[in-house]
């Protein structure tokens, strides 16, 4: 129907103008560091930290590992639940509500506790382990929108009858998963793991209290004692999750069959 | 001997687990680093931003881990000391200058012992605020609309709660039982003209504009002042009257993975390298005046310090009128200013 | 657990198990990672710093000041789940439906994304650099137009300041969850409508909204929790003034000062206890409002 | 003078017009069926008419009023759509009620409207059911009701049978033709079945392109085909290639045998390659003598299909389908039998253009 | 023996019974149509076979070996569903191959029976296409030929016509039929469309609420139906009141006119109500001699349905539907004519049970 597209773009423009000047003030004065003048000596400071790559990286790679294990947990749960279990679905849409109110620093004072180096399963004890015990903590943080945008994207495609397909040319549930049922969700998939990775880079908690080399306590680290070099960490950090995303976009929409 | 014997076991540990030491604060970038490079340990640093309930937390949680994320040393508020001693998260030991640290300020048996002081302080910008205000009274000028903050929350900071005690002993001419409640009023004044920013005041805040003047330790405001390099130019003030001292202690956890490195790592701090390196950050080291005594201060270290006038004036609450204070202003902080900063 | 198990489906039981076995994952996964971690929370809220049992921290959650920060909670929730609801709705609406370019819809979401999880200090300085006194917009406005916000009442440090800064990861939130649900109104029934005569508002009121509603309260359980259990931001932006649940659990949790994790726990379990009653209240409203789904 | 006439109707979406330069006028109280193959242009139109799409260019005009700028709310317009387009979130009452609450008509108006929808629609029963409730067809004569509850002016039905069952398919048409005659509603019809279009309309509008091929009554469409397009979308036609062997006599060769035409050629002279058009229903089975035309050949296949069985003959190189109605005493006949087949010399028609 | 043999298949949902002890024989090859109104239970038993359901009871056979209770992978099934449901993510190539991997066939081949496939459903040149790059016809075609890739045992067809256009409903109709043919896979297909049932089937099982009615070829079905339940479902039947006025004579009173059945009066006596069913292509227009029946009436209606005109002849209180072959030259009659119809006396049937 023909429509006025005024009113829409005054929404957008006023959206725009309300999530975008608070950056503007941001970047304003993470420009400032040098008296008298605009510089970007902040962010000259920021980049030529190796702390600032190292941390980066490390966050980013685990945000990679957390939206593969919570996919691999998801997917088929709320697959499940659509299908064979719809019973199951208020609890575990409360479960996946938790992680929203229950502290963060109680769940990983639980880990400590309960995974710590002399109990049954000692994850603390090796780096590699803490790393693991990350990844999970983080998934838990995820659930509530990897849950939701996963659970959505399955109740617009015929899930039942796709899996039937599969199922009379001989496929297995594994391969049912991943190759007919994921790849449909992939809309859903993404954008929760846009959210997974926004959570993950910017997490200090946990990260620091497990003692894991992350970019949330490394920003912390600068940001609690200095002035300018905050502003332009948050401006990077903002700057490159949205680039990261955009990256995850990109891949994802080179895999096939994506266009529609 | 004894020491070579726990350099030895401390170099078998590997590495030291240490919790809430911000590089800025007291020095400890290169206290950290000095250690690390006189016995080559590796230092494996927990979250620098943590509060000293997070610290005793901290070693609670991590009972029977021997991970790296469990603290092998805390370094706490004076009130922690006792408490966390009386709950069995520490253990004692005593460094072998055990005897030059003033009695007031340690545990008898070693379980916790003060390590440096300071005193509140303002920490002004003086971009923006042109009449640098020299007491308590003085925050409540006109021309400070909007500009004084705290550096923490008064309901659960420690450095909080001292500066509006001192604010508090300042107006009630030094009775510290009367410190607590004049200190909530006259920040319920300083509220009620509109000089109060409730944010938590840092480098960042001071710098943009926000909270122009910041209530806080005068080594923290001294080493911003440095950071900030004249961008915006800093002024450091001890007020006239009122002048708080607080005394962090250092500790041994009792479920320390790396007991020796542990112990090591007191012996460095307490030794003379290590109460010159606070002393470089601003701090107090706990052993000044036996430093001062024996001529082992260098003159420029001095001559970049606050006035030791300043420090003449200098009042350290007891662990009892600490107690009381923090009872009174943490749990009615809301009722007497901050349900009026929340409308 | 084996009623439900009974009547879940009715396929044959033997299916009925291999679907069991395939959630056995997430149960176990949960338990192990969220919900055994958190049962430190629910045993601590009912022990004293000795480790014996008592009421007495939940006999504490009834004191006024807690009452009032639970209350303070529960309005900033619910003012920035509404507002967060109200504009995100709108501006998911100004992507999906207003035939913007097509380069918008995608570049809202990915920034939603991020900005859904913009929390913390950064936030809170950005907003006081934006909106505090000395603010580049307060500044804007004082310098070109002569206006003064603040002497007009307007106090960023404040519950409506609050409700302003969590709306920055409350608007995306909404935008994320809404626009699968947006998509799914039928160009048909607006159509449909206007054939019969309806005004677009009319349209909006009696056939859009109504077939929205679960959804929207669905959005509005999450952002609500959401900001129910925000902490970063409140504690970075208004450190002293606002009394909310989070700042008082976490100064307990970690504070210098108070210090009683077991209080902490009980205000955390009565935090569990509101998501869990506004779960049950979602599912009632959304059973009863919407009869007309299958 | 026409109830709704559409004057050089365009429409352009980007780069490709969909609809081009359409004439069309329509009676009061007819019922017009738009007929042709996907993407045609046939939906573009009806949301022309009803106003969800601007025209390029070209008028719409009701009743000599010029409607073409009105908004869709200002046409008293009903429509019914494919996919029903039932409000989930309302009763049938509510939604046969909803064009009057929106046009504040009092609670008995409305309530006694509803009922003599309900009862039109024989579903009296239903009110109070949500359209999930409801079968396919039952939508559909809800999402019916509600589109006449408000009288419109002109009734637009977009394929409202395309997603229904064949059964219920037959009966509808004949309900909906049965009401529009009764209430006596001016009526566009949209379908891409011409069985559908042949039994219902008064007149039939074949599209092809964003541009009408004919227009006429069913008959006429049918046996009357003005373009190979119109002869071969409408019902099912046998296409033989012929070759014209004395164009005075209209003597044409098909597959070696030789057949006569009183039909004309189309324009084809003797030596052409022409295609030969026949009806199945103008085939019969035996030779039969004086002025008709005999094929021999085999039969190929059997197509029982009822009341009517469908033969395929094959003869050397073509093959035709031929209809014969069911005879319950005879058996049908088999693969395989050799088999004549005649048709009288005007059932035979030349298409124009060449042979393929 | 019996390719594919189900006994007493039963099916219970919670409380309702869907499937009610079918007995059910499917020989090598055949293509049985199972028949029936929404909700009969068609689709169950399909699903059954396929192994997404398990019975309640009862038992199916595959050449004799019990698959009652194997995994749907492990029946060597072909299944082609409604809505299609080829893999969105898959190209059309990948789809066909999807049955092939999963085997863990070899690249090549796999590769030579996916050309095989393509060649077979006409489409080489799809192959790279993404579903939502076809029409609903071509990707119905590639559901059969990714079905079919595996080389089933059983083919099912789960209504796959009922979402296509109906022009290409009857070309793909023909397309499926003529390639089970081909290859020779026994193959059940699930519709209501009882035309498709008849043109395309070996044998039909008319079900109605869970039982089978009648099974039979379609010639069978159509001309005599053992039920009234199929009389009615299967074809257009008039069903006339009738009184018996001499039940040793066969005579019947319909409508104040007496007509004659040789066909037997189904255990009625002289002085009952009976209901009488007609085809409408035995009825023929004009008055008929000898051993026919003639009535009087009036049309009422006449639907030009192309090929054939179905003309509604009204008598004083009921109607009858009547089928002639359309001509050209001969416009189709008006309403309101008067006109004698005549049917033989074999093709009046009495059915049992009470007139309605
Ligand atoms: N909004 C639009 N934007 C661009 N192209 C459009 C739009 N609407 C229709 N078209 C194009 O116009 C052509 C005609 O479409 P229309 O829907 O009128 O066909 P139709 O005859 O109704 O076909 P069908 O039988 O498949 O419904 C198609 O090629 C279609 O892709
Ligand atoms: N999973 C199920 N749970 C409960 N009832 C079911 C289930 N599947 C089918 N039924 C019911 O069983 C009956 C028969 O369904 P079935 O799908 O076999 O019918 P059908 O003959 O295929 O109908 P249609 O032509 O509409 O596809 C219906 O009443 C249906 O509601
Ligand atoms: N949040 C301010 C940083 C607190 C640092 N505290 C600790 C005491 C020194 N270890
Ligand atoms: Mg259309
Ligand atoms: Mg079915």
């Amino acid at each position: 129907m023909k429509q006025s597209r005024l009113i829409p773009w005054l929404g957008f423009i006023f959206g725009a103008i309300y999530f975008l000047v608070p950056l503007i003030a941001t970047f304003e004065f993470s420009l400032r560091m040098q008296r008298g003048t605009y510089s970007f000596e902040a962010y000259r400071v920021v980049l030529g930290d190796p702390g600032f790559q190292a941390s980066f990286g490390y966050s980013a790679l685990i945000a990679l590992l957390t939206i593969i294990v919570g996919v691999a947990l998801v997917v088929p749960t709320a697959y499940l639940v659509q299908l064979k279990l719809p019973r199951l679905r208020p609890v575990v849409e409360f479960m996946t509500l938790l992680p929203l109110v229950v502290p963060a620093i109680v769940i990983v004072f639980g880990y400590l506790r309960m995974y710590n180096s002399s109990s049954f399963l000692p994850l603390t004890s090796t780096a590699r382990g803490t790393d693991l015990l990350l990844i999970f903590a983080y998934v838990t943080l995820a659930l509530p929108y990897m849950y939701r945008s996963v659970d959505t994207a399955m109740r617009s495609i015929d899930i039942r009858t796709l899996t039937e397909a599969a199922q009379s040319l001989g496929s297995s549930w594994l391969r049912i998963m991943l190759q007919v049922i994921l790849p449909n969700v992939r809309v859903g998939v993404l954008s929760g793991a846009f959210l997974t990775f926004a959570i993950v880079i910017g997490e200090f908690t946990m990260a620091s209290l497990l003692n894991r080399p992350a970019f949330g306590p490394y920003m912390q680290l600068i940001g609690a004692n200095r002035a300018y070099e905050p502003a332009a960490l948050a401006i990077i950090a903002f700057v490159v999750t949205w680039a990261c995303m955009g990256l995850i976009q990109l891949v994802a929409n080179l895999s096939p069959g994506s266009k529609r | 001997d004894s020491m070579d014997d726990l350099v030895a076991a401390a170099k078998k540990e590997g590495s030291l687990t240490t919790i809430a030491l911000p590089h800025d604060w007291c020095g400890y970038g290169d206290v950290i680093a000095g250690f690390k490079a006189k016995y080559g340990l590796e230092v494996n640093e927990l979250n620098p931003d943590a509060g000293s309930g997070d610290e005793i937390e901290a070693i609670k949680a991590n009972k029977g881990n021997t991970g790296p994320q469990a603290p092998d040393v805390i370094d706490v508020g004076l009130s922690f000391g006792p408490s966390a001693k009386a709950e069995g998260l520490l253990q004692p030991y005593k460094v072998s200058t055990w005897d030059t640290i003033p009695d007031a300020a340690k545990d008898a048996d070693g379980y916790w012992y003060g390590d440096y002081y300071g005193v509140l302080a303002f920490e002004v910008n003086t971009d923006i605020v042109k009449n640098v205000p020299k007491d308590w009274p003085d925050l409540l000028a006109d021309d400070l609309a909007n500009s004084v903050a705290l550096a923490g929350d008064p309901r659960s900071a420690n450095q909080a709660i001292q500066a509006v005690y001192a604010a508090g002993l300042s107006a009630a001419k030094g009775d510290a039982s009367k410190a607590g409640e004049e200190g909530l009023k006259f920040f319920a004044e300083l509220n009620k003209k509109g000089n109060f920013v409730p944010v938590t005041g840092k480098a960042a805040s001071l710098a943009q504009g926000a909270t122009p003047v910041v209530l806080r330790w005068d080594y923290n405001a001294l080493a911003d002042r440095d950071t900030l390099k004249g961008n915006p130019p800093v002024e450091v003030v001890i007020p006239a009257t009122g002048v708080v001292a607080g005394v962090y202690v250092q500790a041994i956890s009792a479920y320390a993975p790396h007991p020796n490195a542990a112990k090591l790592w007191m012996e460095y701090l307490y030794s003379d390298e290590g109460q010159l390196g606070w002393l470089k950050g601003y701090c107090h080291p706990i052993r000044f005046n036996d430093l001062a005594k024996n001529g082992k201060i260098p003159a420029d270290l001095l001559a970049k310090l606050p006035p030791a006038e300043a420090y003449e004036k200098a009042v350290f609450p007891t662990l009892e009128e600490q107690g009381a204070a923090k009872e009174v202003i943490s749990k009615q902080w809301d009722t007497v200013v901050g349900a009026d900063v929340a409308k | 657990m084996t009623a439900t198990l009974a009547t879940a489906t009715d396929a044959p039981r033997r299916r009925l198990s291999l679907s069991w076995l395939g959630v056995v994952p997430f149960v176990l996964f949960s338990l192990m990672f969220l919900l055994l971690p958190a049962a430190n929370l629910v045993i601590g809220a009912f022990q004293d710093p000795t480790g014996a049992f008592t009421l007495a921290n939940i006999a504490n959650l009834f004191q006024p000041s807690i009452i009032r920060s639970y209350t303070i909670s529960l309005q900033i929730s619910a003012a920035s789940a509404f507002g967060g609801m109200l504009f995100g709705f709108l501006l998911a609406l100004a992507a999906i439906l207003g035939h913007l370019p097509r380069w918008v819809r995608p570049t809202l979401m990915t920034f939603s994304g991020v900005a859904s999880q913009f929390a913390g200090v950064p936030l809170a300085f950005a907003f006081l650099a934006t909106l505090g006194r000395t603010g580049l917009v307060t500044a804007l406005l004082m310098n070109i137009f002569g206006i003064n916000i603040y002497r007009s009442g307007f106090n960023l440090l404040s519950f409506w300041g609050l409700t302003l800064v969590y709306l920055y990861f409350q608007i995306p939130l909404m935008v994320l969850v809404i626009s699968p649900a947006v998509d799914g109104l039928k160009k048909e029934w607006r159509e449909a409508a206007s054939t019969l005569g309806a005004t677009s508002a009319q349209y909006w009121r009696m056939v859009a909204l109504p077939v929205l509603w679960p959804s929207m309260l669905g959005a509005f359980l999450l952002l609500f929790a959401n900001a129910f259990g925000a902490i970063a931001t409140a504690y970075a932006l208004t450190g002293s003034s606002l009394n909310i649940v989070t700042i008082l659990l976490y100064a307990q949790i970690r504070g210098d000062v108070l210090h009683d994790p077991n209080l902490g726990y009980a205000l955390a379990l009565g935090m569990i206890l509101i998501t869990g009653l506004s779960n049950g209240a979602y599912i009632w409203l959304t059973s009863r409002s919407a009869r007309w789904t299958r | 003078m026409a109830f709704l006439s559409i004057n050089r109707l365009t429409k352009t979406f980007g780069s490709n017009t969909t609809v081009k330069g359409v004439d069309l006028e329509v009676a009061r109280g007819e019922f017009l069926t738009l007929l042709g193959p996907s993407g045609c242009g046939k939906t573009t139109i009806l949301r022309m008419v009803a106003g969800f799409e601007m025209p390029s260019s070209g008028t719409i005009r009701i009743e000599d009023k010029d409607v073409t700028n009105l908004k869709p709310h200002q046409r008293k317009i009903g429509m019914v759509f494919q996919a029903y387009a039932l409000f989930p979130n309302m009763t049938v009452r509510d939604n046969i009620a909803f064009g009057l609450k929106v046009a504040h008509r009092s609670g008995s108006e409305i309530d006694a409207r509803v009922r003599e929808m309900l009862d039109l629609i024989k579903l009296p029963q239903l009110a109070d059911r949500y359209p999930y409730q409801l079968s396919g067809g039952q939508q559909q004569r809800v999402a019916l009701a509600r589109a006449l509850a408000i009288k419109p002016q002109i009734l637009l039905l977009d394929e409202p049978l395309s997603a229904l069952d064949a059964k219920i398919r037959v009966s509808l048409r004949e309900e909906i033709r049965a009401l529009q005659r009764q209430l006596g509603i001016t009526t566009i019809f949209v379908t891409h079945d011409q069985e559908e279009a042949l039994s219902m309309s008064d007149r039939i509008c074949v599209m092809s392109e964003g541009r009408i091929e004919q227009l006429g009554t069913p008959f006429e469409i049918y046996n009357y085909p003005k373009t190979r397009f119109v002869a071969s979308f409408v019902g099912t036609l046998n296409i033989l290639r012929g070759k014209v062997t004395d164009s005075a006599a209209g003597r044409v060769q098909i597959d070696g045998q030789e057949v006569v035409t009183n039909r004309g050629l189309n324009g084809a002279s003797t030596g052409d390659e022409v295609a030969v058009a026949l009806r199945p229903e103008a085939l019969s089975i035996g030779r039969a003598n004086g002025s008709s035309n005999n094929l021999d050949g085999v039969i190929d296949e059997v197509h029982f299909l009822g009341s009517v069985v469908r033969i395929r003959v094959r003869f050397s190189d073509t093959a035709v389908s031929l209809d014969t109605f069911n005879r319950p005493n005879a058996a049908p006949p088999e693969r395989g039998q050799p088999i004549t087949v005649n048709f009288g010399r005007e059932d035979i028609l030349v298409l124009e253009g060449p042979a393929y």
